[in-house]
């Protein structure tokens, strides 16, 4: 499963995206194998917003093997 | 939405031509145009910034931009042409960096509310980030705010 | 009001340059910046509009769009720089013909307000008036606000 | 004394300025003054604004022989 990431996330993982190892069902799974799996993003990755298809994403949304997921802090734009 | 109606939604990294965008949503129903663009502060109290970076997720932002575009309209139904635009890169002091705008019939007729709020909602769920470049070196600003369900 | 506050005043016969006036005004402590412009109305309900011709009393209505920029830094003392701008002469369907323009540090120090308050005071008392071509011939829309002691 | 007319009242008097015969001394003696000596004006100029100096000016300010004076229709600008 891949996870894009973006900002702070981007330069501390030294790239746009990650790969995690083992099936996540759900967001909530999603976060615990970041944590697990990039221990040096799990910081950040604790105060950031994850998106699914684009779309915000909460800790029991359902997260499936061929869904975009994105992983970013706060946004700043304007 | 009719073809009456354009709304036109960017992440460019082209540098942001308010003519062209008050053209592109004035029709021929509009006499008011309300225009909002964020610029690059250089000088925030004693702090100084040089440049500001912006990177952009970008089918997310275009996505979330259209989502205002829609908020805008439920909210303000009597306005007609929207843009909003957000401006991708390095810009410098001065340079708009987003466009917020509203066209429609009188200036009474919520341009100027739903401009507004446009710019207030693209600050909270549009997914772009800034990185600050000042003279003691370059930081991630981060913004404060979480999206909800629904956002 | 010190040179840091551009405040820019003008009648004018050239096309408005959004893009000028937004540089114009922009200081280096300003990340906000709202403009409103006034365009020619093509339909009004069924009633079509060719062309609008501005005429204006110059020199006073110079001197009342300078109130105006005063009045605003009077009421919205966080705003910066303002842009005060009437184009004359013919005009068509779509072209801006008259801008406020407002900058401020930030989108909630009061330009959106200031700039809402600009457009309507100078509907009120700058001595400006337009003559409507229609495609049955042409009228001299009046306003119908009559100055107060004190305008 | 002049006169500046402007929009309709420009219009119909033919002519960017009237001259009125005789002083006057309030707003209110030049409007009298022009509805005496311009009939045709009189209709319009009762419903006009009148501007001394590039100031609007209501019947009781005094005029000077010297002051730029204006008449024109409620403003119509933006």
């Amino acid at each position: 499963m891949k996870v894009k990431l973006f900002a702070t996330l981007k330069e501390r993982a030294g790239a746009p995206e990650i790969v995690l190892q083992g099936a996540a069902t759900t967001v909530a799974e999603v976060r615990q194998r970041i944590a697990e799996q990039y221990p040096h993003l799990a910081a950040l990755a604790a105060r950031s917003i994850v998106a699914v298809n684009h779309q915000f994403a909460f800790d029991a949304d359902p997260v499936h093997p061929d869904d975009e997921i994105a992983l970013f802090p706060p946004v700043s734009g304007g | 939405m009719s073809t009456a109606e354009p709304t036109v939604i960017e992440i460019t990294a082209a540098p942001i031509d308010l003519n062209a965008l008050q053209r592109a949503v004035t029709t021929p129903r509009d006499g008011a145009v309300v225009l909002f663009t964020g610029t690059v502060r250089g000088q925030t109290g004693d702090v100084e910034t040089i440049q500001l970076e912006y990177e952009a997720y970008t089918e997310m932002a275009l996505a979330k931009l259209r989502q205002i575009a829609e908020e805008m309209r439920a909210r303000f139904p009597l306005i007609h042409g929207i843009a909003l635009v957000q401006r991708v890169g390095a810009m410098e002091v001065g340079e708009p960096t987003v466009a917020v705008v509203v066209s429609a019939s009188h200036r009474g007729d919520g341009a100027f509310e739903a401009a507004r709020y446009g710019i207030d909602r693209l600050k909270q769920i549009v997914p772009i980030w800034k990185k600050e470049v000042r003279p003691d070196g370059s930081a991630w600003v981060e913004g404060d705010y979480m999206p909800a369900v629904g956002d």
